[in-house]
């Protein structure tokens, strides 16, 4: 399944674009979906942490992701 | 007509207010740490709104390069400790509240005292160590911590800690980011932020603050609200209701060695094994520097052998922020190591 | 480094921004309609973001009532003329840009020549008749005009009139609400408002402003976006891409016949025959009134048969507004009734 | 077929709920959910106008409701 990921603050940076799609099987787990962006966007991992978010809810590593699901990327931000 | 009641009649006549809700304003001690460009517009309305108690933590001056989101200032402030000039200002605005200045810089050996003063904290902090600092020391003394947080055209806010009774609260700041590495997350000197941001996020804490004390509305307790003045769309994700962390003691604060501007150029006239190091981006050093090597702060890392030689080193660049990261990162990893950050950035260099 | 880029070399990082957006910025002309809750504000942030010339349009005076929204002003103002103020503190906050306070009353005599001299208008403005008014004047000069309204816990914003190309522009003020009836709508002396939701709309405007200027970022035309300080959603509704209004002219407004609070005190004491009527809600009345008969402004329509009686009548609220709207609507039915309206209301009356 | 319409501004006090919930045909036009609202509720007509809106989408007298639809009435505010 296609799976559009919605990026935030620095993470629009390191995708290049405020929006990316991603293949995966349809059973993906975001431990799945961190994996492979990180393996694309080597400088996501360096972030220590950031929030991923499924249909604006905070989702854990062992949720399941579903075809038309949106998912988001929040990174911090520290400005003030 | 008594004149609080004619000052804040606009406000009492809201629905879920009255005068109750007004004196519950007029009792509440709220402490903002960050007088920038989120504290500006908080202090403003939380002063107008009658907060009776109104601190304001600070230790850092005022500079003209933050004057373009920093509305409670003006070039003339320049230098002045911007705590205290806040609340000559606010003091001006409303003068039937009372205004403390904190002009220290709050630390892991101070922030339990400071806080503990008031009811509710507003995150106006502009890094991370703050950020975490602060909300350790809510969580540990059990009091709301309104978060805010800006980078470009892209804010958040956030209300963190609140009790909701039987002994739990709702989600703090670690539930969200547990651990950050602030090295590889630009802040507005880098990557601009635009002023009007500053306003809207800045407003929206104080709004929430105001809520929480009136008890009125819905705070954004268990959800962080993501603003984009871009598109003027705004997302509230939700995080659960309570919080999953176990803070149990505050992580203490570095005190990171600096160098002041003057003593710099009196030690660069007569040291010649002191070894200069920009840890800016290479656009920022392309247009203006003053010489020695240059390592972009997200790249510092990878040349820690670099730091192990008895040189002295200053990291330099333009506000003194990433240059106290990167100090922050060497003595991390090189306990003994001989490096300074120039306080204050180029900006006080000239 | 230039004092300007220095000022300034927090937004010209921006993406999207960069030196050419600050010259732009520097070159525009921006009129504030209205110094109140969302002119003050959007002032802050249109003078410290350095727009070139900023014109602040009020003739109405700082009013202790309106300061827990009006940040701008403090209680040594009172009286004083709102434009006039925010002009002087807009210019310590920013000395490298033009200021001019407009202190006349904006009216369908004068708005053209008003605008004339700015590219973008801010609608700032608490009333219905000068909403249109500035609304067909932009129109009719072809300039985009940033609207802001608030109410107790929701404001409106957009972006009005916006040129498209090939003779087509944005939806304005009309789309949205082709008329409306004034002594309808509350105002937020007698429903209230949170101060800051004032802060956050007012700088949300200006925030348009400059990415109006600065040809950045997605503008709220064609779209008008509706924020809840309660549960802090916002929503944002499509328009449709183009006008579909057709103004050829501006209606006229009408000069309200106006007592002020000496003279009127000195008429009561020797004419028997003069009438008060109290405009005002039950509530408000019930805390505190000066006498006369009580009849609320949704409900003077039906009375309109006790206006033809020769003697004087006198309407009064809390600030002038809705003796004003009171007075406009007996005009509308009987042009030749003989009724004033107590200017600056309950407030100057003390 | 149920409609709930969202009430913005002085229609949350005119309806006395920020939601109320209508009975309509199912061919039902922007123009019949109106004339039922300002049946129900005659204060709102002497608004003179307001805005219909459908889904987030500015609504014309002629639309037609369908079930599941989301409807928003959205009043003047003069403050500032």
């Amino acid at each position: 399944m296609k799976i559009n990921v919605l990026a935030f603050g620095v993470a629009k940076d390191i995708f290049g674009s405020g929006e990316v799609s991603l293949e995966m099987s349809n059973d993906a787990t975001i431990y799945n979906l961190k994996y492979l962006l990180e393996q694309q966007y080597p400088r996501l991992k360096q972030l220590s942490s950031y929030m991923v978010a499924v249909n604006n809810e905070y989702a854990l590593p062992g949720d399941t992701i579903h075809e038309r699901d949106e998912v988001a990327i929040i990174p911090p931000v520290s400005g003030g | 007509m008594n004149e609080d009641l004619q000052r804040y009649s606009c406000q009492i006549a809201l629905p879920g207010f009255g005068r109750e809700a007004q004196n519950l304003i007029g009792q509440a001690r709220v402490l903002i740490v960050g007088a920038g460009g989120l504290g500006c517009p908080a202090g403003q309305y939380l002063a107008s709104t009658g907060v009776g108690t109104l601190g304001i933590a600070d230790y850092d001056s005022v500079s003209i390069s933050n004057l373009h989101r920093q509305v409670l200032y003006t070039p003339a402030d320049e230098g002045k400790n911007k705590a205290e000039v806040a609340c000559v200002k606010l003091a001006q605005q409303n003068p039937g509240i009372r205004l403390v200045a904190h002009t220290q810089k709050v630390t892991s050996d101070n922030v339990m005292e400071i806080i503990a003063g008031y009811d509710i904290v507003l995150d106006g902090t502009d890094n991370f160590e703050t950020r975490y600092l602060l909300n350790d020391a809510c969580v540990l003394s059990g009091k709301p911590l309104v978060y805010g947080a800006i980078y470009q055209f892209e804010g958040q806010v956030a209300v963190w800690n609140i009790d909701l009774g039987k002994g739990t609260r709702s989600p703090n700041y670690r539930d969200l980011f547990p651990e950050v590495d602030a090295t590889q997350i630009p802040n507005c000197t880098e990557g601009g932020v635009i002023p009007t941001l500053a306003g809207i996020i800045g407003a929206m804490q104080a709004n929430e603050v105001i809520k929480y004390i009136a008890k009125t509305g819905d705070l954004l307790a268990g959800k962080v609200l993501i603003f984009d003045a871009q598109s003027m769309q705004s997302r509230i994700f939700k995080m659960g209701p309570v919080t999953k962390t176990h803070i149990r003691r505050l992580k203490a604060t570095i005190a990171i060695p600096g160098i002041n501007a003057a003593d710099l150029k009196e030690r660069m006239l007569h040291d010649d094994t002191l070894e200069l190091i920009d840890v800016r981006t290479l656009q920022e050093r392309d247009a203006f520097d003053i010489g020695g090597t240059h390592i972009p702060l997200d790249e510092l890392e990878k040349y820690m052998a670099y730091f192990t030689s008895a040189n002295t080193k200053v990291l330099y660049c333009s506000s003194g922020k990433r240059s106290n990261e990167g100090v922050k990162l060497i003595l991390k990893h090189i306990p003994e190591a001989d490096v300074f950050s120039l306080e204050g950035g180029l900006g006080s260099f000239k």
